[in-house]
């Protein structure tokens, strides 16, 4: 039982890590349906900045935290202006094609500036909080707390405030939306660099549970967009959802049926889901 | 032709078509009208197995056709067009053409690795076919132009076309004539009447009361999903049901616009 | 004068560069060692060296291409740092062109081969499976729990522990071994094996999530012991977490640790500023050896000739250059030195011995 | 006063627009007239922005709308209708009309007011107010695009053939409407192929073909025309 | 749209191409060579999918791991001989493609590509983990050169990777005649509507599910066909080449090359392989130098090189389409 419970506990935690970065993508990808593979090397850098705020401007874990929020945001913008605004019009694997050239160069760049080795972010709140037998650490909680909360505020922001309306307009249609006077080319930006920030604080959240690496955003990139069309496309809640679903997959397949398939159980839910709800959990079928 | 018996469709708690029994006779033009949002696009949408409906039955000359796909229903000769007009804008027109003559074709993957004698007669007949669906809108010289080319009302025409290469019995024509002037929708009615000269059964949907007027044997209309009446013209437009619903003063005029000129001075 | 081309294809880019990146500067760095103190003298003529270093992303059949694309440049020794592309270019080494194939991997495959042309730079991992079962048998208890990595090698390592478990009689819990590469957080697996209440745990694959594992299982509670591969290096593990997790831990040595590798590690941290590993150690001490050895045969050019000169090298050469103390090579092309282990307790190092070592 | 001065537009290597001249006076409703692909869409495009001319101008009361920003359009006083609708799709019918208004976010009051009004206008939109834009049918679809076009409360409106596929009694009715608003001051620019009606109601019209001012005048010069009498108004 | 006119340049291609190993190139310009051919199959397959029935199927790489751990799986351990066991898997591939068809088909466009990708994770983790069949993580080592083919090299007096070289060619040949015969057919058409509009292709009365099913089969077909090659080739399977990594790159190849095109997938495979071996010795500079590469590809050639090559002959006359 106490098992039981732990793995409960890690599948929460891990159901966390996936949805903050989920929910980063959500923006870009299911609202504005841009497939930005570059997300995964976004959160990536989102971390190394953090880390070279840690050590090398010696600043708190927070400060840097928003360093690197605000470095990764006009990166993002700049994504936006140069490469995908360009290719609005085009076909759906161009950008994504485009994306992956940035990913590469993002990893890349990251090797060449600070070496292929590991690098560690110390737990800015340090310790175990320790229930009856299960245990779970400090940072693993807040991780937790920060994906209800971002998905809580996304939604709110999509939903019920105009911005994030007009954001829903644009990715609709662009045309549409500048006839009623919405300036598209900074709304675009201004998503991109929301959606940004929200990779670098996840990256800055989960980095001291796990590992500050240059390929650390691969690992996590197909998970994300999976998760986002496994919640239905468009859908906060959904991807939280699916985040979570996922981990608790893995967790509890790897818990009862083998470690070693894991990844297996993940995706074989994934693929057993949309065989059945093809539009995803939370999208109404059109 | 085509009897539906007791029809209808539910979208979440709209029931876009409810509890319709027509018929559509062989060899003469219905006309399908009523308000906005009425079920006339939806309606159309059952008979070509686009939608499943929720209840009743839709029979095609003796066969009840209610669950079939769409491209069987294509193959036991229903075809139909689209209310904003799509084709394929990138094609040529007589590729257009062509690829509505698929459903009268065999030849599969196999035939196509081999090349097989099925594999070129079928080519050559989905070209004959084509150009002869072409020929019978007009577009027959413009064959090779990309589609997206043509102006609105020859991308209509090759829509038309589109769905005449399956080799139809019954066409169904969503607002055929939106967009277009009078010239033109003059020209498209004489089109539409020399189809039904060669054997053709067609139903239509249209906002236009000129071509609807001048053109139907039948009118079928729709109202919240449901058929509020049916008959000639000339019964239709004079059931106080329909003037109150969608004709409003234009029961007494033939054309729209005199009678808003008249409105407007009144 | 004349430069002799030394070919390398290791993970360069990708999630493994950290390892590749490794191996190369200790090749790197014996390579510009060499060159500053002008070179070796073969038959009477100064031969310097250049390193050609080509990125496989730890993808065997790039490893074959990269490597058919070396010889095809007139190269004719090439390093290979891991076993899966090892093994895919062995069967070319005797093949024309002929080249000699160093390989960096402590597989005991890739001596079954039984390449001619293979020379192999680490002691086989098998060597380390009886002195550390033995001494975590007597420290901790009799259970063992399983969370290595499932890498191809991580998983060898895990039948390799589990039999010599087995064979010292204790008992063995279900494999949970996750990939260490791609696992977002090791707390479910960790809790998993826990649940058998094991006396010790096999953990290991690079180091920085071995130390992640540790952790893992030290906040959930685990009082044990921890065998640890020898992918994963305890100088860097202990950077990275508290050093009293570590605490009754087995493994490799650190380079450091080991007499008379000062030299080597004060240079190291000089040029790259960082720990060297044994990664950088044993393959600066191949590119030594092999230098000896072309001296030794009086040709760079006849790879067959230098394989022969090899053991002979290893022994005519100061621990400056190898690093480790050199015994020789053995005829089958595996090094032969001496390779210590040891446990840890209260943040120092225990040196342990071994009893028998396979060649 | 919209003035637009020997407007050219090309696509690529087409002119669809060779020197167009044209005006629109304050309170006035003009109707323009052509047969497809006269250019009328195209001309309805560049006056919102969406299209940039390559050369000539077009400005409204001085301002010049030929910017290639249809924000800056919009937000003083040009608004559109078009062709294609452009709605958003997955966006409820409320969503769509309120984002009509985005230019006068600042004043929630005389949205909700705009927001009555076409729901008064178009009662068919009410019990649809929350379903998604796209799910409607091609005539609600159209109401909520000319509703739209109202929301921004324009002083210049454009509407590109706005009776496609709206049942004739609708047609009256946004034709009336038409007229009460251009009698509350706001001025209309107006594609139609119904020119009956639009003649109707408008006080001038101009004919275009081929990307050319062929024919201008009042509405009775216009309605008196054989050209027009016989292309135009099918009789 | 006329398969006339490129056919002699394909001939002319494909002769010249079998003379290359006369030449006596070194054996790394063969191996590039074959490389490219298998690479540029895995691209043709893909084309079939995405190019002409506009699906992204994101497992292609994983059909690619099956024909070939097939073959390596035969050969090795059931003593077929590759003449036997190469046909073998593409008709397991193509088998599989349709089982995985029937239940794919029910998604759409991104469900669609993420579905495949959830699949195309699962065969690359089975090939894996499923180690008494397909080695694990060790892979397949020691898969021997069909049978002749060292003798034909020898005979002719050419080192055995000409064996391969002309194999893989033999493969390449097959593989673009077949593909241009189901694209200049009735199927092919009826796949091009499917591509530009499932609902309009599905009213103009196409069997849109029975096409998909069968372009897929011939997708995965081409794609185990591949995997043949490649295992005798390189002589060692591991799963690592079996994933959507492979698949993404394989997709890099055919935009590059452009999208439905027939002349595209082998171009895009030999200039961007090409380039990124000459960019290996930059090491720590190659994707520094090869990402913007990508993305300046796309942004300025949308359609790839055989549309820039249009567009060039096309010349001052312009017209360029929106
Ligand atoms: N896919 C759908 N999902 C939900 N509602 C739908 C869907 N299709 C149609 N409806 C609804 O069904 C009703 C009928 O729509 P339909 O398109 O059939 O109208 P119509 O008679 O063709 O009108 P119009 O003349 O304006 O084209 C409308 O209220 C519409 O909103
Ligand atoms: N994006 C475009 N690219 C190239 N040519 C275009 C484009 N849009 C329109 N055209 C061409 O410009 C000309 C004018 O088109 P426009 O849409 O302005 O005509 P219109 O008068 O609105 O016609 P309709 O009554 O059909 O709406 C046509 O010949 C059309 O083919
Ligand atoms: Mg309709
Ligand atoms: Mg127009």
């Amino acid at each position: 039982m106490t098992t039981f419970l732990q793995q409960f506990v890690n599948a929460a935690a891990l159901g966390g890590v996936y949805a903050l970065v989920a929910l980063g993508l959500t923006l870009v990808y299911g609202v504005m349906r841009v497939p930005n593979f570059a997300h995964g090397g976004l959160y990536m850098l989102g971390a190394y900045f953090a880390y070279a705020s840690l050590t090398g401007l010696g600043v708190g874990y927070i400060p840097a935290m928003l360093i690197a929020a605000v470095l990764v945001a006009i990166l993002a913008a700049l994504m936006e202006r140069f490469i995908f605004y360009p290719l609005r019009n085009a076909p759906h694997v161009h950008p994504m094609i485009a994306a992956i050239g940035v990913l590469f160069f993002f990893e890349a760049a990251v090797q060449l500036v600070w070496g292929p080795d590991f690098k560690q972010i110390p737990e800015p709140v340090p310790g175990i909080l320790s229930v009856g037998g299960i245990t779970i650490t400090w940072q693993r909680l807040i991780v937790i707390a920060a994906s209800v909360v971002a998905m809580l505020g996304l939604n709110y922001f999509l939903k019920r405030t105009l911005t994030g309306t007009t954001i829903e307009a644009l990715a609709q249609n662009r045309e549409g939306a500048r006839l009623v006077g919405i300036n598209t080319n900074r709304a675009g930006m201004v998503t991109f660099a929301i959606s940004g920030a929200l990779a670098a604080i996840a990256a800055c959240l989960i980095a001291p549970i796990n590992s500050v690496a240059p390929s650390m955003g691969e690992v996590m990139n197909l998970k994300v967009f999976a998760i986002i069309i496994l919640g239905g496309m468009g859908s906060v809640p959904g991807a939280i959802v699916g985040a979570f679903l996922l981990a608790f997959a893995e967790v509890f397949g790897g818990y009862y049926i083998s470690l070693n398939f894991a990844d297996v159980i993940g995706f074989a839910m994934l693929v057993l889901v949309l065989a059945v709800r093809p539009q995803g959990l939370f999208r109404r079928g059109t | 032709m085509l009897d539906v018996q007791g029809l209808g469709i539910r979208f979440g708690g709209n029931q876009a078509v409810q509890d319709v029994t027509a018929s559509i006779p062989a060899g003469q033009i219905t006309a399908i009208i009523g308000p906005n949002g009425a079920g006339k696009s939806t309606f159309f949408n059952l008979i070509s197995g686009f939608y499943q409906p929720t209840s009743g039955k839709i029979v095609f000359l003796g066969e009840d056709i209610t669950p079939l796909k769409t491209h069987q229903v294509v193959a036991r000769g229903i075809a139909r067009t689209f209310q904003t007009t799509t084709i394929y804008r990138e094609l040529s027109v007589l590729e257009n053409a062509m690829i509505g003559h698929r459903v009268r074709t065999k030849a599969g993957l196999l035939d196509a690795l081999l090349r097989t004698g099925r594999e070129k007669r079928d080519d050559q007949e989905s070209r004959a076919g084509a150009m002869r669906a072409l020929e019978r809108v007009g577009l027959a010289t413009q064959a090779n132009r990309p589609a997206g080319a043509l102006t609105q009302e020859g991308q209509k025409r090759v829509g038309i076309a589109m769905a005449l290469s399956s080799d139809p019995k019954l066409l169904l024509l969503d607002e055929p004539a939106a967009g277009m002037n009078p010239e033109e929708t003059v020209n498209l009615m004489a089109l539409i009447r020399e189809l039904v000269a060669g054997g053709l059964t067609i139903a239509l949907v249209e906002h236009k009361m000129s071509l609807v007027m001048g053109l139907a044997d039948q009118i079928l209309v729709l109202h919240h999903g449901q058929k509020i009446s049916q008959g000639t013209p000339g019964e239709v437009s004079r059931d106080p049901a329909v003037i109150e619903a969608y004709l409003g003063s234009h029961a007494h005029g033939g054309q729209m616009g005199q009678s808003t000129q008249g409105a407007d001075h009144a | 004068d004349k430069v002799v081309q030394i070919g390398y294809s290791g993970p360069l880019s990708g999630g493994a560069a950290f390892y590749g990146k490794d191996v190369q500067s200790g090749i790197d760095l014996a390579i510009n060692d060499l060159n500053k103190a002008g070179g070796i003298k073969v038959n009477g003529e100064k031969v310097t060296f250049k390193l050609v270093s080509l990125d496989d992303r730890y993808l065997p059949n790039e490893t074959a291409s990269n490597v058919k694309r070396l010889t095809g440049q007139g190269i004719k020794y090439v390093f290979v740092p891991h076993a899966g592309g090892i093994m895919t270019v062995q069967p070319m080494t005797t093949r024309d062109p002929e080249f000699l194939l160093v390989a960096y991997s402590s597989e005991p495959k890739i001596l079954e081969a039984n390449n001619p042309m293979t020379f192999m730079l680490p002691p086989r991992y098998d060597n380390y499976a009886a002195p550390f079962v033995k001494t975590q048998i007597k420290a901790f208890g009799k259970k063992l729990g399983l969370v290595g990595t499932t890498s191809a090698y991580g998983k060898q390592w895990a039948d390799v522990i589990t039999d010599e478990w087995k064979k010292q009689g204790g008992t063995v819990g279900a494999n949970n071994g996750v990939d260490y590469g791609t696992t977002v957080d090791y707390s479910s697996a960790v809790t998993k094996a826990l649940a058998e209440k094991p006396d010790v745990l096999f953990v290991g694959g690079p180091s920085q999530p071995t130390a992640l594992v540790i952790k893992a299982a030290r906040e959930q509670g685990f009082k044990g012991g921890f065998i640890v591969m020898d992918q994963a290096k305890f100088e860097q593990m202990e950077t990275m977490i508290p050093k009293n997790y570590l605490d009754g831990s087995v493994g490799v040595l650190p380079t450091k640790e080991f007499s008379g590798t000062q030299v080597f590690v004060t240079k190291y941290q000089g040029v790259y500023k960082k720990i060297p590993t044994s990664e950088a150690a044993l393959n600066y001490m191949g590119v030594n050896v092999l230098a000896k050895a072309m001296e030794l045969a009086g040709t760079t050019d006849d790879p067959e000739k230098v394989r022969a000169q090899l053991s002979a090298a290893a022994k005519a050469i100061p621990q400056s250059k190898t690093v480790y103390k050199l015994f020789g090579v053995t005829p089958a092309g595996h090094v032969d030195a001496e390779f210590i282990i040891a446990s840890v307790k209260g943040g120092k190092y225990t040196k342990l011995r071994m009893e028998k070592t396979f060649k | 006063m919209l003035e637009v001065r020997d407007l050219s537009v090309k696509y690529g290597n087409f002119t669809a627009l060779h020197g167009v001249n044209l005006t629109v006076n304050p309170g006035e409703i003009v109707v323009l007239l052509g047969a497809n692909g006269a250019g009328k869409s195209t001309l309805f495009r560049t006056l919102s922005g969406l299209q940039r001319p390559a050369g000539g101008s077009a400005t409204w009361n001085g301002t010049p709308l030929t910017g290639g920003k249809p924000e800056f359009n919009v937000s003083h006083g040009v608004a559109q209708c078009p062709e294609g609708r452009l709605l958003f799709p997955q966006l409820s019918v409320q969503k769509n009309l309120r984002l009509g208004a985005y230019v006068h976010r600042r004043d929630p009051a005389g949205t909700e007011q705009a927001l009555e009004h076409v729901y008064s206008l178009f009662p068919a939109l009410v019990q649809k107010k929350h379903d998604p834009a796209g799910s409607l049918s091609g005539g609600q679809q159209q109401m909520v695009a000319i509703g739209r076009a109202l929301m921004a409360r324009p002083q210049l409106l454009l509407l590109d053939e706005p009776s496609l596929g709206l049942a004739p009694l609708v047609v009256e009715q946004v034709f009336q409407v038409l007229q009460q608003i251009n009698q509350e001051g706001v001025s209309v620019l107006l594609a139609e192929q119904n020119a009956f009606a639009a003649l109707g109601i408008a006080h001038r019209g101009y004919v275009m073909e081929s990307g050319q001012i062929t024919l201008q005048g009042t509405q009775n010069e216009l309605m008196n025309d054989d050209r027009v009498r016989s292309a135009y108004l099918g009789v | 749209m006329k398969p006339g006119t490129g056919t002699v340049g394909w001939i002319v291609l494909f002769i010249l191409a079998a003379l290359l190993p006369f030449l006596k190139p070194s054996s790394f310009m063969l191996d590039v060579g074959t490389n490219i051919m298998i690479w540029a199959m895995l691209a043709y397959g893909l084309n079939v999918m995405l190019g002409y029935t506009g699906l992204l199927n994101l497992s292609h790489a994983g059909f690619f791991g099956i024909g070939a751990y097939t073959v390596g799986i035969l050969t090795l351990k059931a003593g077929w001989s590759f003449w036997l066991a190469w046909p073998a898997a593409a008709l397991l591939c193509a088998a599989l493609g349709y089982l995985l068809g029937l239940v794919a088909f029910r998604t759409r466009e991104d469900a669609f590509s993420i579905f495949t990708l959830g699949v195309g994770v699962i065969i690359q983790l089975v090939i894996n983990k499923w180690d008494k069949l397909t080695g694990g993580n060790d892979g397949l080592n020691g898969i021997n050169p069909p049978t002749g083919l060292e003798a034909l090299s020898k005979g002719l007096g050419l080192k055995l990777s000409s064996g391969f070289y002309w194999l893989a060619l033999l493969a390449l040949i097959i593989t673009v005649i077949v593909v241009a015969r189901a694209r200049y057919s009735t199927f092919g058409r009826s796949l091009i509507a499917i591509r530009g509009g499932e609902d309009l292709a599905r009213s103009a009365g196409i069997d849109v599910y029975a096409h998909k099913l069968r372009a897929m089969l011939l997708s995965t077909a081409i794609a185990g066909f591949a995997g043949g090659v490649y295992a005798v080739f390189v002589g060692f399977m591991g799963s690592a080449v079996t994933g959507p990594v492979t698949t993404f790159t394989t997709l890099l190849y055919l935009l590059v090359g452009g999208i439905g095109t027939m002349a595209g997938p082998l171009l895009g495979t030999g200039l961007l392989y090409s380039v990124a071996q000459s960019l290996k010795s930059l090491q720590d500079y190659q994707y520094i130098i090869f990402g913007p590469l990508l993305v300046l590809l796309v942004m300025f050639a949308p359609h790839g090189l055989v549309g820039l090559w249009e567009r060039i002959r096309a010349g001052r006359k312009g017209g360029g389409h929106a």
